[in-house]
């Protein structure tokens, strides 16, 4: 399996019409302290753009996506189309302020999970181990969308 | 009339002439006029942030703070796949959930429903964005009658685009400062606020105004006539009075005589504290210092700031608990003059030391894209590839945003002992992980008000209850 | 349980002991505690007024003040049929239309529904009136479990009624007194607040700061331990910060050490400004100097001062506005320091020269009396006939209030030419008819917001709207 | 007829539950420098105050009772017992801030003229004028109410 190589490779970016990197910054130093090989693509990163770095990295063992500017819902909207041409076969772990306005809703993250997006996050400190509870467990099926929702999120 | 307008049918842009004829006969002041207003009578006009989707929405959004917060200039945010020029995907959220989008799609909506929105009310629109070529944005503002326009080459190209090179966006608003010079010239002259803030978090002050003066400098050469100086509030007064005390003396330096300047504020840019009460503090501090700063134009924060996009009640908060700091009863607080006169000199010799070298050459356009490509300017946490983000900023102990790594600013060595002495004396600088000491200095206003300054799961509900 | 008791069928008073026991049950601090904690923490604590007639209403009023602006100390307001004993009155209009009452009844009501209300709230209440007679009221208040009690014999007796002889009110405070020293002997300390605001308009901060401190002697000597010294803003930030820093100067001079003394600001108590920004400048204003000031609390007001008894939201938002002043973000705030200890100084002197002769006759409940009828003690615009107004209080060029006459008070020649100096250098002395001087002084706040000082039909709406 | 008199008399004062004084104080000055007499009987002054100073000033022009605690209709509640008894045979003009809370309603002048109020003013400067016009009519039905209604009085 693909996470037994030496070191582990996460590819990390901010969803296509996001420019907020702050986060996205530390989120690569922290991992990388971690012992983490990070591919950071950086802001304003499109599915496709996800797509092609897994596929240059198919050793990745999640794509981690920060959407910052309320827009993760449509910025994702090509993930179910990705992955039904069979792109993007590794856990999508989405986090940051992931809609529109002040007051947030359940259905925000459930409205991802239906993309197809396997874990969303909203708490930084939740990532290493979702990282490692995804990598013991089988290995995700890239296209039954919700797969890791049992994972703790935070609802903020 | 208003809601007659639906989107797609707008005709072809009307002539430049006609748009400054439509602006005439509007019957408002331009947001030149006001700011110039506001300086004479030596008060802060107030702006707030503002964009929702739907049309419909956002005429009630501007009616709304007119009417009950009085604001100098209202705005129109725009959503940002307008920005990036995603228009299909603007017009597909549009279509589809407008509130949805994080501001409001000019593009898509056209022209003619921006003249219904600046019809509905009484103050001038600014437009405020975050497009690195913004040619159609600016053209369909002007045939909106929109008099002030937000942006520029660099400041938004480096803090919201990956991969534009800054050669494309210096090239795309060389054009849109153009034709604020041929507007000057037909008798309407644009507002042009420069976006000092750029990426917001731990902005050194001789970042921003050297960007600013850059900028600045290439806009009045295009014919511009007006120009907004904005700066980010960073945190530490008396580092932030001189920032903003810093505008007028650069411009008298570095920008022709008939080119009107005025100082922004924008209200702290960074990590917000997320109770409301906390977050009021801060807002009110922030007017604080754009009043004692001398600032002519202050933008507003809510205490909302945290959580996401405010709603209406919210933004009016903001700017009532803003306009508090118009207040003519507050001429007893004294400052420490000293300070930020200390402050003043050492922000005025490393503007200096940054853009001298870059103005003495002649194509501004060739030089500023290489000067970054070498590290030579630079800004922190670049979203752009185009900047190396090799200067890492940090606070001193009293929250004085210093430079902890200069990367390849040509500051002299005086620059640069200051700077370390700054941050030794502090007993910040080198102190545990820089990552993690860096985080502490972003979340350094949660740190004031006690909030919890994990990373996550705070102590209190995320959304204002 | 709240809402089960009627008026008319309250039992007899308990006792102290079991009214001290009571409060302890209570589980909440006593006021005393909540401004030991803010002064410890270097905050001020807020308070509301707040009184309406019905029972049910004041409930959800101290709740919604309660829980929407989280104040330290909240109020019960007495209605003024209550202050002055016309317990008929009082109860007549609360069983024809509560709302007709400006303030609740607790006499009627009784001491059972005064701890419905205290149990109702976290924070400790204070009852606040102006009776010059206040023993059946404070005895209900301490049967209601209320730990702070405003008032005093001489400032409860001249600006709320006419023909009280001062030896009563005095005898009927001195019963107050000496019933919170056997509180205290019991273990429950009553913080007696002493109502240096007086007629509020125009008061000389060394007239104030003198009627404090005779009732605070006098209670101090009948065992009160907890002394707040309500001083009224004048309008003048040095004046007015130099008063508040004057209270533990004057404790330490002229009361026991074992007394614990609070200084208290009310906010503005003049003619406030009608609209509605104005009115908010000045709240911020107020809590600004009460926190620069040192105070240990602020009585707060709201943006409907001008027009009427306010309504829930506005009061609420006058305790939000004016918390704005406990922010850790105004250190940057300098002040003239040089001024404030001018001031300071004159105050002193100006006090020492009024109390002192009074203190120095041992019986004061006589001496009191006395000096008022000579005008050796005064107050402006009393409403009592036992005072005789002749001071008159006039605002110098730079808004300071100073004494234009100063009556029959014992003032030093220095102190007497100094007060003309000032005066005269304002170039407001003598100038024109002198009441018409005085009512500019008295709208002094109306003339710095530019709002139309004519007597009536001012240029906007009288209610906000 | 009584204003034939050499100097103009008028009975002042605050409503019988009301201490503010300050207008009060202003009012007395500044009639008194138009030639007035006034007996000013000042705070907290009752009706049967107000008749007994009347029946020594029978010459007196008009009543003038200040309210600004909001108790004006309470506190003038024996006005119509008092008229029934004969007193008070004046015009009795009313004025400040005549009811409790901060919006006001016409219904609050109008339950003052109900109970026999004369005049109802809130602006200072009408007095004066008022004063003048009382003197110039005929005499003052003191048992009609609303007998004066017609003078304008400003609504806050
Ligand atoms: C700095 C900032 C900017 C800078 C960004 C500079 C840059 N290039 O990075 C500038 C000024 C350019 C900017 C622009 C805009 N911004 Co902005 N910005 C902020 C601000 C003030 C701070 C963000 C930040 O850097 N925080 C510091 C970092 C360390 O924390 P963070 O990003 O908040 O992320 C935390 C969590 O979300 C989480 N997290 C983040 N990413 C991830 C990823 C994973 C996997 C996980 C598990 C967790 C996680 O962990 C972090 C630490 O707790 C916030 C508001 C605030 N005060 O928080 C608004 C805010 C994020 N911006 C917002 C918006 C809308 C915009 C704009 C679209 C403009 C607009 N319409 O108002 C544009 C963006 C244009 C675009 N193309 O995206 C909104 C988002 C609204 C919403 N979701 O409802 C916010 C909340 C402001 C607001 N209240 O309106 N912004
Ligand atoms: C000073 C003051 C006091 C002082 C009074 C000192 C004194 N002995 O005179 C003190 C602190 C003692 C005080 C006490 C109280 N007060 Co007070 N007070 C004020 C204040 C701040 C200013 C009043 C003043 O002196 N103005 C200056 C003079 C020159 O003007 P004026 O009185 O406003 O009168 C103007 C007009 O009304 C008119 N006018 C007045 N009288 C007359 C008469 C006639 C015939 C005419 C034509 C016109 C007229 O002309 C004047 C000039 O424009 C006002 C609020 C404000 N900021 O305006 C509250 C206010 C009047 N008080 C109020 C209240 C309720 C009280 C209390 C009952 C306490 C309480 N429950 O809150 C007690 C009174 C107890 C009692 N027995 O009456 C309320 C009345 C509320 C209402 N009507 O809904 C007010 C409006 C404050 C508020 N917003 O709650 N008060």
């Amino acid at each position: 399996m693909r996470h037994e190589t030496a070191q582990r490779t996460v590819i990390l970016g901010v969803a296509a019409s996001d420019s907020h990197v702050v986060a996205n910054h530390l989120i690569a130093h922290a991992l990388r302290a971690r012992g983490f090989h990070v591919v950071n693509l950086g802001a304003c990163t499109s599915v496709a753009e996800f797509a092609d770095a897994h596929a240059e990295h198919p050793d990745a063992e999640a794509v981690i996506i920060g959407s910052l500017n309320g827009h993760a819902h449509e910025d994702l909207h090509d993930l179910p189309a990705a992955r039904a041409a069979g792109r993007l076969g590794c856990p999508v772990i989405v986090g940051g302020n992931l809609s529109v306005g002040s007051y947030k809703h359940t259905s925000d993250h459930e409205r991802l999970y239906a993309l197809g997006v396997d874990v969303v996050l909203t708490d930084l400190d939740a990532l290493p181990p979702t990282l490692d509870r995804l990598r013991a467990g089988t290995t995700p099926a890239a296209t039954a969308p919700g797969a890791y929702a049992a994972v703790p999120t935070v609802t903020s | 009339m208003s809601g007659t307008v639906s989107p797609g049918d707008a005709p072809p842009l009307p002539s430049l002439a006609e748009s400054v004829a439509y602006v005439r006969a509007l019957g408002k002041p331009t947001a030149a006029q006001v700011l110039r207003d506001a300086r004479a009578a030596d008060r802060v006009a107030l702006q707030p942030r503002c964009g929702v989707g739907s049309h419909a929405q956002m005429m009630t959004l501007l009616q709304d703070l007119d009417r009950h917060a009085r604001p100098d200039i209202l705005t129109l945010t725009i959503d940002s796949y307008t920005r990036l020029k995603q228009f299909d995907s603007a017009r597909a959220v549009l279509e589809r959930n407008p509130a949805d989008l994080n501001g409001y799609p000019l593009v898509a909506h056209g022209w003619q429903r921006g003249r219904e929105l600046n019809e509905a009310v009484a103050v001038p629109l600014e437009v405020r964005h975050g497009s690195p070529d913004a040619r159609l944005l600016f053209e369909t503002s002007v045939a909106a009658g929109i008099t002030s326009f937000e942006g520029g080459g660099i400041s938004y190209n480096l803090p919201y685009s990956k991969a534009v090179p800054l050669s494309d966006s210096l090239a795309a608003w060389r054009d849109v400062d153009a034709l604020c010079g041929e507007l000057a010239e037909l008798g309407l002259v644009v507002d042009r606020e420069l976006f000092g803030t750029l990426t917001a978090v731990l902005v050194p002050p001789s970042i921003s105004l050297a960007v600013s003066v850059l900028e600045a400098v290439a806009a009045a050469r295009e014919g511009v006539r007006c120009i907004s100086v904005a700066y980010p509030q960073g945190g530490h007064f008396e580092q932030d009075v001189a920032a903003l005390r810093a505008v007028p003396l650069l411009a008298a330096r570095y920008l022709p005589p008939d080119v009107e300047v005025h100082s922004v504020l924008h209200e702290f840019m960074g990590v917000f504290p997320r109770e409301r009460a906390n977050a009021e503090d801060l807002i009110l501090y922030g007017a604080l210092v754009a009043r004692l700063g001398g600032a002519s134009k202050l933008i507003s924060k809510t205490y909302q700031e945290a959580h996401g996009i405010p709603d209406t009640r919210a933004n009016i908060d903001g700017l009532l608990l803003a306009s508090r700091a118009n207040s003519p009863l507050l001429d007893f607080i004294a400052l420490d003059e000293g300070r930020i006169a200390d402050e003043l000199d050492w922000i005025l010799t490393e503007v200096a030391e940054i853009v001298e070298p870059v103005l003495s050459v002649s194509d501004l356009h060739k030089e500023i894209p290489a000067a970054f490509a070498e590290g030579r300017l630079d800004i922190p946490f670049s979203a752009s590839r185009h900047a190396l983000s090799r200067i890492i900023p940090r606070r001193a102990g009293d929250g004085a945003i210093r430079y902890s790594a200069t990367g390849a600013l040509p500051f002299s060595a005086a620059v640069q002992r200051r700077n370390e002495r700054s941050l030794a004396a502090g007993g910040q600088a080198g102190i545990g992980d820089m990552v993690k000491g860096l985080t502490a200095d972003i979340n350094y206003f949660l740190d004031v008000f006690g909030e919890q300054t994990g990373t996550g799961g705070r102590g209190r509900a995320a959304a204002p209850s």
